[in-house]
């Protein structure tokens, strides 16, 4: 069982899985109360994300632009930016101004940072933090820019007087890149475990709001300042995404002296177990008979499923973390996730898939820097059952007739997929329930007893032989 | 041989016996008989049987593809039964209709032959294109005392196609069993020779008791009409009334389920001369010697070569493969009756062995066929009830269990692997190709990683409110 | 904007949408913990409904059968229901036994509750209660075996000793027949509130069952005999099933002097709210800010929705209680219910029906005593966009090509149907959220910018005009 | 006229007015002067304005259905542009495909000239069925001095067909306007004109700036084909290289959009000598108009006339129908520039009166044509931003707002009924019967059941954790 590491070679890109880093900030931002992102660069660059987010949460997003334009590309952008700050500011009083970068801003080489202490400087009665986080797109990608986001969190926000040994008895979480029903799942279990998260950030409810009337002056719900101020004096700080908050959860064991634990997604039993199992190292509270139950379910929904799934080859693309996460539900499913593709160019995360995936006894072929139109020629030469990622997966869908199981962002075909979890054990379970039906649907028009049936008689050479626990082998 | 479970049941022990060292069958009351079967079930011990009703409607009538299943009773019965077996068909009409006479109170204190009169005609009226009518009897409209048959007659003359009435209500007989001879012997009856075709019927065959199971038949079918033979009538999976109308034209019955149909077989033997052979569809060697056998009554013998050899070279590298990821696995199979015996053959194949046989309502011959073949030590145990499946289940650790629909979720509550031998999981299993489908689904079931997860240490662990069954090794 | 009340004439079934009592008795005695049903009548009688159980709750469904045969129709079936009594009792020691009859047995003319007192009279050490219910399939259906189980409870367990005062500071909740799913929300409600209730009965655990080594003799969960004796110290009943539970909740307020609040299937905004505003006035409990946040999120879905349902026409049919729920929502959702078929021949329900679409403004069609041919007919005269029930109406789904979105019982043709919840605010959104996707998937193969894209260019004669809060008309 | 949100941002007074009983434009800052536009948005007041770059990729080049759309740039770009308008065409290629040269850092380091050479190469021998390569740049790209022009030409030489360079970076011009000028100019310039077909093509013309949203075109090509006239390009929507090569031979140009391509139709008219007629097609009494002064110009009036008749006969009916129920209702219309002033007058069909009305980047003739049609006390407003928006939904409380899809839930969650202007609900919203579409769009909207129950008092209602937004009413 042996896995394979490539990587795509061409200039050009097709069908990207991926976007750019300033998009990554924002959604990050979003999970500050009264927080606002003023993007330094083209109204497209704001705009543009704007249009992708409601798209995926269907709320409104709201950031602000520097509208950079010609002319400061030849003066800079500093008047723009000052006056950027100024009006946001005055008008709306946030809690916390963010300003990212772009293309544009990082390439005339505007000092963000020296702006906004000029900005400070002449106005002393803003005492708000205001954060800028570098996110030219030409440097990784969406999820670069909610990392770097977050490191600037823990590098300049966490309060750093702390007395010796004290706490504010709750742990730090750092979900990473998720939807908002991802967060609620989340504090779902922590809630069971009678603990106290400390979210760096919670967009699960600005951008899963409700309607109220009137309308708040800011979207309910989200980490406050002074929450974030006060993480330095957590008991810990999980980072489930290594790639969107590890390095952060390092700076505040680094610089704050809280233990950090960078885990896997907990997406699938054993990532779940592994969360639930730090948790209990961290605060010594005991598993609630609640959690119990919810784990004892999956493993019954695994059990019940494990005939429809059982060698279905699967092709998943998307971010490294997500992909690590699913990964584990996949081969507990006893699926193959034959092609695992992402656009990033992250050699040592490609190696340890690798090495993961021949531990779970699956045989991959892991793709680095890959795009969709790759992933869609790899399906022809070597097809798949089931498709996981993103909503651009739609057009291999289209064309291949696979059914494409939703995950990630964006979602936009589809409706209120953002309320949706599929971490913990009953984003497992719900995950579960979804690929059966998608396989339901797709391979048997008619069931028949709660068992699967085929529309044509098979010929043996259709007939791949499940070996192991899933590699296809056609004798 | 005591179960734990039975502590309270002593009665179950004839039902249980061990193939000793001699080949002989040592039964749990040390008595040294033949094993118990056949009988009405004790009640309350939580059998798996079903009912007459059951077995007449969803094995035998069910599978009848252009004829409306019409259950003359309460709607429960006529619910339950619909759409659910898949005794595939090539038809729009087919599993996808269920009629019912749905008696309500005042029908059974008044009798309910006249709104099942009316019911047979605007059935056939809403569907003109169906064939015939076949009307179930159940229990309260036995009891009340319809004359159903009447009924039947008076309606046949009025929408000019067979009405055909069925006495198969539940409580009839010990179990399902029942209801597959009132199937068999009624559709015989009233429908086999019903019409007499000109053309030359000499190297024609029907198939007796096969049920066409997620289309079971399309695995065999082929390979007769590869010896040049033609199908008449499958008796009953994927046929059409017109089919069974001309069924005795055959030269050659081919008998597939001997508990269900060999007495079919018998009674054409004995009214029309049909010569038949019994066989088994399932596995490499038995469905070469099928072929073989039918070969052989027309002189085919070389073509029959041909086209075993054709066939297997196609699928022994699948079966080999296979053989060496189930090989040594133990199996536990509990079917209705004659497919444990089918089937012991084709798990040996598949390099596995039977160490525990059930049987929903097999006869002594079933019985002894079983034992013939399976190996000493083995465990038998007739109309397992659901205690005693889960005992054997703990006990005996199967490597796998062979059951139906109801089973599965017990299985799996133990962390036995399973493969559902009454409906398939993903069918057909007959045939050359179908045994290629069997090998896959039970590899699926042995191999799927969930078993390693289960026996991790289930952590968290909630407390359970109350204790386990207390299942001990009880000296056997 | 009227409605109309019409009666399918004909006396064959043709694919009914209901199946017999015996079902009914045998689901609800599953919520009760460590219950075993023996059921008086031929195999058959129990084997099949475990069958419809298994294939819908994908768990082992235990129940015994009394086999009666050909002799007993002439002799009676005393001897075999003592027997099986007794072989249940001595193999099992269960926490209670009911005992529920068949066409068979009340044919025969069996005196259950005589034979059960003889029993017990020869067993003294049997402490255990043992009920019987009537449950012949030739009265009512399905649903009714429920009924009258619930009726059996509320008459013969609870405790008549008590003190005047007295209260166990619980609500007693009759959920009907719902899903394990659904009562889980109802709990999670009840939660939020700070509320206990007392579920009569609970079949949430015992039939969505997690895998648990080794195997507890009894399925974990469900209301314990002694909680049931306890109901009679409740503050209050709702039944939230008016057919099912309602004469209950009646019997407890008569016997026990314990308020009865009898509710529509809380489906929807306005049938949830009913039910959270009986829990304010039974206990003066505040509504929590964490329901007001569901609440919110059930509005925002209903208006991101409203233009791709907005003057959609649906097809309902099932059961008379979860009918009268559902309709709630779907008038929210700006949805015409169509067509509206039960097979029950209920008039002064389908008149409460006529006024509740009239009040809702819709039109609709309302037919009692049908099934499903009818159902097919007339969505072939008048069609419709939408089917939602059962899993049988999948050939009407599939012959038409119109979505089935899958509710009530059985859901046999996908998984896990029976985890999910359609009632309060959660259960609204997710059946918002599914119905949504279930258009975008059928109407539109390419979802772009959030809007529906209609593959073909309408002509005016194929648009009918909504009238109203929804009825066709063509000018 | 002032807006509460605008108390620290006085500068936006000029870009805001009323129309007073005079008729004139009664601008915020007291002035009297024209309402203020086209000029760069005010550094962080958050604006809807996009960049150049959408509004050349996003919009003109976009519904090019057989051209590579290469973004040369980061991937952002190219991935958020990638799909989403709905500007259809009949092809398998169209709107599935987005192309980048995907610049990392090195790139911006030393240059992308060399990768963008090769992603034109490799995505034309991976889609060898394509027609043409544009390539679109961006801020980065432009900044760092990548020659773009020289790289297509170099490029088209080895591949032997068109590339065409769009210099739209995104920090160009003050709105996404200017993208839709550089991407008509750049098509113009490099294709238009570049095959001299044989034929007659004297009752042929073009449609200038539409752009096929949900297939607008359908709704009205079918009218001028009806007159007997043929369509030789769409500029752009449906259309293909080729079509747009030869579109210089048509007799006339018909233009849609005339802020994106008046000056299209100016060009040919230079070059070509190509006349043009501007026209509305949306609406009833537009749409008859457009068809028409068409057929004025080609002698076919009566014909016209015919076709005019037919197709609002049937239309007409659900027009009524729907006026209505519409009758009376305040319209806010936000759109990107002409569409505002194309749709007053069919909102007047339906009943409905425009009270609100803003562009993202009208100029003054677009403002001019919208005080021509508003009523008197009419709110107009350039480059609105979000709290600007919020304040006019908040204290006008317009019946139904027309805006993009940002805007939507902005809408939605200040419980105003909203139709999406820019991507249609379920259009086309064009022609004859896109106007039954868009009534029936408004329809929907305005009498979905969720505003009832939104109106309803919201309980359970939780305590917000903030104060709302403090929009009191302010003298106007």
């Amino acid at each position: 069982m042996t896995s394979c590491l490539t990587m795509q070679d061409r200039a050009v890109a097709i069908n990207p899985t991926r976007s750019c880093a300033p998009i990554g900030a924002m959604l990050a931002n979003y999970g500050i109360h009264g927080a606002i992102t003023i993007n330094h660069g083209s109204q497209g660059c704001a705009t543009y994300p704007r249009h992708q987010m409601a798209r995926h949460f269907r709320e409104p997003v709201e950031v602000a632009t520097t509208s950079l334009t010609e002319k400061t590309t030849v003066y800079g952008g500093k008047q723009n930016l000052l006056a950027a700050l100024k009006n946001i500011w005055e008008r709306f009083h946030p809690t916390m101004i963010m300003v990212c970068s772009t293309c544009l801003s990082e390439t005339i080489g505007d000092d963000i940072p020296g702006i906004i202490d000029e900005f400070l400087d002449k106005r002393p009665e803003v005492t708000i933090p205001i954060l800028s986080v570098k996110t030219p797109s030409y440097i990784g990608n969406h999820t670069t820019g909610f990392d770097n986001f977050l490191k600037e969190i823990a590098l300049n926000l966490p309060d750093r007087r702390k007395k010796k040994g004290e706490t504010n008895g709750k742990i730090n979480i750092i979900p990473g890149w998720v939807n908002p029903g991802d967060i609620r799942e989340l504090k779902h279990m922590l809630r069971e475990m009678g603990l106290h998260g400390l979210w760096i950030t919670d967009y699960s409810e600005t951008l899963d709001g409700g309607y109220y009337h009137p309308r708040p002056h800011f979207p309910r719900g989200g980490t406050t300042v002074e929450e974030l101020r006060n993480s330095s004096k957590s008991l810990a700080t999980i980072a489930l995404q290594r790639h969107i908050g590890g390095e952060a959860a390092h700076i505040y064991e680094r610089r704050y002296n809280v233990p950090a634990h960078v885990l896997t997604m907990p997406i699938g039993l054993r990532n779940t177990d592994a969360f639930v199992n730090t948790l209990v190292e961290i605060t010594d509270h005991t598993i609630p008979e609640s959690l119990g139950v919810e784990r004892a379910r999956l493993l019954d929904a695994l059990v019940d499923t494990h005939m429809y799934t059982t060698g279905l080859r699967v092709a998943l693309y998307g971010d490294p973390d997500m992909l690590e996460g699913l990964v584990g539900l996949i081969a507990e499913m006893g699926m193959i996730p034959a092609h695992i593709l992402t656009a990033a160019d992250n050699r040592s995360w490609g190696e340890r898939m690798v090495e993961l995936t021949e531990e779970l006894e699956v045989e991959s072929e892991i793709i680095l820097k890959g795009d969709l139109h790759e992933l869609h020629k790899r399906i022809k030469q070597r097809p798949v059952d089931l498709l996981m990622g993103h909503s651009k997966g739609k057009f291999i869908a289209e064309a291949e007739n696979i059914p494409l199981v939703r995950v990630g962002f964006p979602v936009e075909d589809r409706f209120g997929y953002h309320r949706r979890s599929i971490v913990g054990y009953n984003g497992a379970t719900a995950l579960v329930d979804e690929i059966t039906n998608m396989i339901f649907e797709r391979r048997a028009t008619a069931i028949v007893s709660n068992t699967l049936l085929e529309t044509g008689l098979e010929r043996p050479t259709d007939i791949p032989i499940t070996l192991r626990n899933g590699a296809a082998h056609h004798p | 041989m005591q179960f734990k479970c039975n502590q309270t049941l002593p009665e179950r022990a004839i039902h249980i016996a061990l193939k000793g060292p001699d080949g002989k069958c040592q039964r749990g009351d040390g008595t040294g008989c033949f094993i118990a079967n056949n009988v009405a079930t004790t009640p309350g011990d939580m059998t798996e049987r079903g009912c007459t009703y059951a077995g007449c409607r969803g094995v035998v009538g069910g599978p009848v593809k252009d004829a409306i299943q019409l259950t003359h009773g309460p709607i429960g019965c006529a619910f339950f039964s619909w759409g659910y077996r898949p005794h595939l068909a090539d038809s729009d009409f087919h599993m996808k209709y269920t009629f019912v006479s749905d008696m309500n109170e005042t029908n059974i204190v008044f009798g309910g032959e006249k709104k099942l009169l009316q019911s047979i005609i605007e059935a056939s009226a809403e569907f003109p294109d169906a064939k015939a009518v076949f009307v179930y009897n159940t229990c309260s409209t036995a009891l009340i005392g319809d004359d159903g048959r009447d009924v039947a007659k008076q309606a046949e003359a009025i929408i000019g196609k067979p009405v055909v009435f069925f006495e198969c209500e539940g409580f009839r007989g010990v179990s399902q069993s029942m209801g597959h001879h009132v199937g068999n012997e009624t559709i015989f009856r009233q429908l086999v020779g019903s019409i007499e075709p000109e053309g030359d019927f000499s190297r024609s065959i029907n198939i007796i008791g096969d049920y066409n199971i997620k289309n079971d038949i399309r695995t065999f079918e082929y390979l007769f009409e590869a010896l040049g033979l033609q199908i008449i009538a499958r008796f009953t999976g994927n046929v059409s009334v017109d089919d069974l109308k001309i069924m005795h034209k055959a030269a050659l019955n081919i008998v597939h389920c001997q508990r269900s149909a060999t007495y079919i077989a018998d009674m054409m033997k004995e009214k029309y001369g049909t010569p038949s052979i019994n066989v088994t569809l399932w596995g490499i060697r038995n469905m070469a010697q099928a072929l073989r056998a039918a070969a052989a009554f027309f002189g085919l013998e070389t073509r029959a070569e041909e086209v075993i050899a054709h066939e297997v070279t196609r699928i022994q590298p699948y079966i080999d493969a296979y053989r060496q990821r189930l090989h040594g696995k133990r199996v536990f199979i509990y079917q209705g009756g004659p497919r444990v015996w089918h089937w012991i053959e084709l798990l040996r194949e598949l390099g596995m062995e039977t160490e525990t046989a059930a049987t929903t309502f097999g006869h002594t011959d079933d019985y002894e066929k079983i034992f013939n073949q399976i190996p000493e030590g083995a465990l038998v145990i007739d109309n397992p009830n659901v205690p005693e499946i889960e005992e054997i289940l703990n006990r005996r650790r199967p490597d796998l269990f062979i059951s139906g629909n109801k089973e599965r979720y017990l299985a799996y509550k133990l962390g036995v692997p399973f493969v559902n031998g009454h409906t398939y999981d993903t069918g057909p299993y007959a045939g050359f190709v179908g045994m290629v489908n069997f090998a896959r689904d039970i590899d699926k079931a042995l191999h799927a990683p969930v078993w390693n997860i289960l026996h991790q240490r289930a952590r968290p662990a909630p407390a359970t409110h109350h204790a386990a069954h207390g299942f001990e090794e009880v000296e056997s």
